[in-house]
């Protein structure tokens, strides 16, 4: 920092030269991160309105594209994200302690955890891609139409739903992995030993973020897994 | 945000209830419970959000009442949004 | 050319470091508002020239100027250009990203490099849409509606929709940092209740900014994923509904009238306190009409949808819910109005084009109240009326305050004196062109001439001659400012720390400020507008 | 007045003056507001501009005042919500005996079906002294059926129909115009509306013989196969269509929607997640087979058969009980 008139007051290097005091600096990172993740409420908010609404028009035909998706892959997933978010809060209590192995091996493990999850993401995806079931010119919701006779599917309607899954669980995969490179970032300089109990700031939002990601699938696992699973008749 | 170091107890606690509810959620599925249905889904999950919130990340320890202010903000615009979309759609004569 | 002796060795921000490198990894907000500056100003110029194009291709009936094919894509491009290019980042970006630091005593804004971050996305959108347009450009209206967007244009909608979707976070990322810079960078002693008008209307517009510009960014990729991947979210043939992206777009595209309009209010709230040397009249009323304003904005966003099909019901509460929001607005006219009053008024160029923003916004307020009532609006929406309105509030109104604003800072942003005489003469082309070209555009528009029209009916002809005619003064009156402003960096009397003797942080420190602002961080212990305690300037101090 | 330079449309529809009272009021108080504010401001920059000397006196503020001017504006404002709203009602609420033109929008056309059978492209005949409801889909993108002399504008949507009605007052002929953007030739999807005397109206309908709406939808709900499971017994595979016109109807999701036209062109198009209770989803997929304007003839028809009692059968023309609306 090139600064001829102030700067002098402080020597802290991880304190940045505009605030006057660490608690100031910590608390304005807190509050950029929690606004944003309240930007990131209303980005997902707009196809939760979109899912809200076709959800309520076209009800059979989203929980009979809630049967045929594997709610055996769903609820592996939301068991892994969930220890993943175990292992960031505690990395993150390994950080206020100053346990830099603790740390590293902790967020080792959540990026683990978060590939893990994208993994099983792609066989999902996969099994929709051979079943003809991913929205467009080749989509062919038949077997879930010969599946279920008891309710009348609309294929095209079963197509809105699978649009949804697919937009849905896509971005949340595209949040998976720019959370993926943000643990990167955060182990390197862990590593390098960057962190400090005084200072993980970066690790504490870096965490934030990565809970968030965690709770946008805690509904999408409902909302999009579990519609209507109880038995026909 | 505060310094408060929260025992790792409490974290394994909290997993662990995050577990029961996933398990509870998926076979509360295969219950016909009618409309309530949805409900109870929707119920669990915004617990299991509620507990990643407070606990892992610690608003519950937070001293800012900022934070608080934003999470209830944005979830009072996403309700906005929701509640007056379906002013048209709830009323409308077709689909 | 400057006499003063003094000032060529003063260090500021704006030579204390030279080169491209300074300029381009900068982390100063002061630095990065002048790259804004210019960014915006560049896209204005683009915006403003397809604007011309379109008012020569309607001095006639036929159209005989350009295809109709390119005739959609100028006022696609020009509208989307002016909105998410030069509107929308102009006073908050320009003006914010130079104030907000300063008018609060801090040495810059939260995150320094986020804030240069959001000027790369900009210009990473910008870039983007330039090759849009270049290579054949986009011609769904800038509205996007689907599904002509999604199915049937055959231009580029998803490079225009990409460059929107960036830029809109760039957006998000100023309005994050004006929060958070609000919240925590407040200078000892400066409360809530002390912050100028300005710092208001810019937390007001950060909240829309924040809440509104995710939605129209999902639903931009919603339109993406639908034209690429043939997901099926609006599609009616498959039972989707084009509503719903009418909906979740103006969910956001209504608030962002008010992302341009409500820094304009800070700026003009500003400078009619300063030349009416006078505390606002009802401070608490006008701030607190910011924050309803950006509130109620996000509820009355169907009251572009009431043709479209929306059900009955609903139709009525968003009309109530529209002319809820009128009532803040009228607020602040009574105080700016009000403010006046036993005031020791002085019209200086920055007060003509607050006067004329009030002049404007309120006529384009007033006719907002026909557009709101349901009856009315079936006759008159998608009507000239309805661009009258809206360049009312937009340029009449956002425009008018971004260059009272750009005239009012401009000693303290260059350390020069714009050319008074000449401003004046801006100030009055600009509002006589303004009006000439818009006001006929309100009665062609109730006579029935829909808008986004390449050919008309003859007997809308004189009006548009009209409107045409003032277009052409109004863009003499655009060029002149940039012409003097240019002139004055070089040429201009050196201003003082202070010209207008106005209240406020920012004039506190020198012109232009130093890097960090301020030598030591001050201490308030006044409250906003304190003009009881300042003492009046006793000449104008304009010329060399 | 103003021959030569109007400040509104013609008048010609009985809904305009309604429209057209409002405006007036609103242009009055918005001229009045205008003069007022433009007034008191620069009676302000006069008197208290500045003077040598003289120094800014520092007002406050004033909550009576402040309070006075939200309160009375509100007031203000929610007089004209209300009249602009109940002109609102008017213009959306179709009189019950209206004539019925279907109106088939593409890119760049209208195409107009007229219940007695003559048909129009980018041109309506309509009579004055009648109330005629539109019934509109698009075949593409969204449009706006846009008539400034009527003060009505609609728009047009794809996959569905929206209404619209008016009732012409003076013969003439009247813009109709796209009023939403819809590509290349929008502003060329424009027409005429032509009001006529009933008379005159009469003698234009009679000019050229052709076949009533209903009764082409007849003949196409023979061909397409329509009749060999929509019979008007009970014996049928698919629904008795007999009376079913704008009654309830119990489906098979356990919803009951009333059997509008919106209702009866999805179960044509795609029945799928709409079969009415008691019946298997057996009904094959028109999407794609049918036009818009075959659709319409579809549904005119069955509306037609609402117009009849359940327990006849339908022997008699359907256009005859055409007219005859069920509540």
């Amino acid at each position: 920092m090139a600064d001829s008139t102030v700067g002098v007051e402080s020597h802290d290097p991880a304190l940045r030269h505009h605030f006057a005091t660490r608690e100031q600096q910590r608390e304005a990172s807190s509050l950029g991160m929690w606004l944003f993740l309240g930007t990131e409420i209303m980005f997902f908010g707009g196809m939760f309105c979109a899912y809200l609404i076709y959800r309520y028009w076209y009800y059979n035909e989203f929980a009979a594209g809630s049967r045929s998706i594997s709610i055996k892959w769903g609820t592996i997933n939301t068991i892994v994200l969930i220890c993943s978010s175990l292992t960031v809060a505690l990395s993150v209590r390994a950080a206020q302690m100053g346990k830099r192995k603790l740390v590293l091996l902790l967020l080792s493990l959540t990026m683990l955890f978060g590939v893990a999850f994208l993994g099983i993401k792609g066989i999902e995806w996969y099994e929709k891609f051979q079943e003809h079931h991913v929205p467009g010119q080749s989509f062919d919701a038949s077997d879930i139409v010969r599946e279920y006779p008891q309710i009348h599917i609309n294929q095209q309607h079963e197509q809105i739903y699978f649009s949804l899954y697919f937009a849905m669980t896509g971005l949340h995969a595209l949040h998976m992995i720019i959370g993926l490179g943000i643990f990167l970032y955060l182990t390197f300089h862990t590593w390098k030993g960057t962190y400090t109990p005084e200072y993980y700031t970066p690790l504490e939002i870096g965490g934030l973020y990565w809970h968030f990601v965690d709770i946008v699938w805690i509904y999408l696992y409902p909302l999009l897994y579990l519609i209507d699973r109880k038995p026909l008749g | 945000m505060s310094e408060h170091i929260i025992p790792a107890k409490l974290y394994v606690g909290i997993w662990i209830a995050l577990m029961i509810l996933t398990v509870l959620t998926a076979g509360v599925s295969f219950i016909d419970l009618g409309p309530f249905n949805t409900v109870v889904a929707l119920v669990i999950a915004t617990c299991k959000a509620l507990l990643v919130v407070l606990f892992f990340m610690h608003v519950k320890y937070t001293s800012e009442k900022m934070t608080k202010v934003v999470i209830l903000s944005a979830v009072f615009w996403l309700f906005i949004l929701l509640a007056l979309s379906l002013s048209d759609y709830g009323t409308r004569m077709w689909r | 050319m400057a006499t003063t002796a003094v000032t060529p060795e003063r260090e500021h921000y704006l030579n204390q470091q030279y080169g491209i490198r300074s300029w381009l990894l900068t982390t100063d907000h002061k630095r990065i508002a002048l790259l804004y500056l210019i960014s915006i100003t560049f896209f204005f110029f683009i915006g403003g020239f397809f604007a011309l194009l379109i008012r020569l291709e309607l001095l006639t009936p036929m159209g005989d100027l350009v295809q109709a094919d390119t005739y959609n894509k100028l006022f696609t491009m020009h509208g989307q250009i002016m909105i998410f290019f030069f509107l929308i980042p102009s006073i908050p970006a320009v003006l914010g990203n130079f104030l907000v630091p300063l008018m609060i005593g801090a040495k810059d804004l939260a995150f320094p490099r986020v804030n240069l971050l959001s000027w790369y996305l900009y210009i990473i959108a910008g870039g983007l849409y330039l090759h849009c347009l270049l290579t054949g450009g986009v011609d769904t209206g800038w509205t996007f509606y689907t599904p002509f967007s999604t199915a049937f244009s055959n231009t580029k909608v998803i490079e225009a929709g990409l460059a929107i979707f960036i830029v809109g976070f760039s957006s998000i990322l100023t309005g994050l940092n004006f929060v958070v810079t609000i919240h925590r960078m407040r200078a000892p002693g400066l409360t809530w209740s002390r912050l100028p008008l300005f710092i208001w209307s810019h937390y007001a517009t950060s909240i829309i900014m924040l809440l509104g510009t995710p939605v129209l960014a999902i639903t931009l990729v919603l339109v993406v994923l639908e034209r690429a991947f043939h997901l099926g979210i609006f599609d009616p043939k498959l039972g989707g509904d084009p509503l719903l992206f009418q909906h979740l777009f103006w969910f956001y595209s209504h608030p962002a009238v008010y992302i341009m309009i409500l820094p304009s209010m800070g700026v003009v709230s500003e400078i009619v306190t300063c030349f009416s040397r006078k505390r606002v009249f009802g401070y608490a009323f006008v701030a607190m009409a910011s924050i309803m304003i950006a509130v109620i904005g996000f509820l009355v966003w169907a009251h572009h949808m009431f043709v479209a099909g929306i059900s009955l019901y609903s139709a009525l509460v968003f009309s109530f819910l529209s002319y809820l929001v009128a009532v803040p607005s009228a607020i602040k006219v009574f105080n700016w109005t009000a403010t006046m009053y036993k005031g020791s008024v002085r019209f200086t160029t920055p007060m003509l084009y607050a006067l004329g923003f009030i002049g404007l916004f309120t006529m384009g307020g007033l006719t907002g109240l026909f557009l709101a009532a349901l009856g009315i609006d079936v006759h008159v929406t998608d009507t000239y009326f309805v661009v009258a309105h809206f360049h009312y509030i937009m340029v009449g109104g956002a425009v008018m305050g971004y260059l009272g604003g750009m005239h009012y800072w401009w000693p303290k942003i260059s350390g020069r004196m714009y050319p008074e005489f000449l401003g004046k003469i801006a100030a009055v082309t600009v509002f006589v062109g303004f009006n000439l070209t818009f006001f006929p555009q309100f009665i062609l528009g109730y006579l029935g001439m829909p808008r986004r029209y390449w050919q008309y009916p003859p007997e809308f002809q004189v009006l548009n001659v009209f409107s045409t005619a003032g277009a052409t003064v109004l863009a003499v009156g655009y060029v002149l400012p940039m012409v003097y402003f240019l002139w004055s960096m070089r040429y201009g009397a050196v201003a003082t720390d202070n010209p207008w003797a106005a209240s406020g942080l920012e004039w506190k420190t020198t012109s232009p400020p130093p890097t960090f602002n301020f030598d030591e961080t001050p201490e308030v212990t006044w409250e906003a507008y304190d003009y009881a305690n300042i003492p009046a300037p006793e000449e104008v101090p304009v010329g060399r | 007045m103003f021959d030569n330079f109007p400040l509104w449309p013609a008048r010609a529809s009985a809904g305009a003056a309604n429209v057209d009272a409002l405006y007036i009021f609103l242009v009055v108080l918005s001229v009045f507001m205008c003069i007022a504010i433009f007034a008191v401001i620069i009676f302000f920059g006069i008197k208290f501009r500045r003077r040598p000397g003289v120094r800014a006196e520092q007002i406050e503020g004033s909550n009576v005042l402040e309070i006075g001017w939200s309160i009375i504006p509100f007031f203000v404002f929610l007089f004209i919500f209300g009249w602009g709203s109940f002109i609102y009602f008017q213009e959306r609420t179709p009189p019950r005996d209206s004539r019925e033109v279907y109106v088939v929008a593409k890119q760049w056309m209208w195409k107009l079906q007229h219940e007695e059978g003559p048909r129009e492209i980018n041109e309506l005949h309509v009579p004055t002294g009648e109330d005629v409801k539109l019934i509109l889909t698009s075949q593409d993108v969204i449009h706006s059926f846009y008539v400034p002399a009527f003060r009505i504008k609609q728009d047009v949507l794809p996959g569905r129909y929206t209404t619209v009605w008016f009732r012409a007052t003076k013969p003439g002929t009247y813009h109709l115009f796209c009023a939403e953007y819809c590509g290349t030739n929008h502003s060329g999807m424009i027409g005429d509306i032509v009001v006529m005397d009933p008379a005159n109206y009469a003698a234009w309908l009679g000019g050229a013989p052709s076949v009533p709406l209903a009764d082409s939808g007849q003949k196409l709900f023979t061909q397409m196969g329509c009749s060999t499971c929509h019979r008007s017994d009970t014996q049928g595979r698919g629904p008795n269509l007999v009376g079913l016109f704008g009654k309830p109807v119990a489906l098979e999701d356990g919803r009951t929607v009333t059997a509008d036209e919106n209702y009866i062109r999805q179960c044509i198009l795609n029945s799928r997640g709409q079969t009415v209770k008691g019946f298997p989803p057996i009904m094959p997929v028109f999407q794609g087979l049918l036009s818009e304007e075959q659709v319409n003839e579809l549904v005119a028809y069955i509306k037609a058969l609402g117009a009849l009692q359940p327990a006849k059968t339908t022997t008699a023309s359907a256009a005859d009980s055409a007219e005859a609306k069920v509540q």
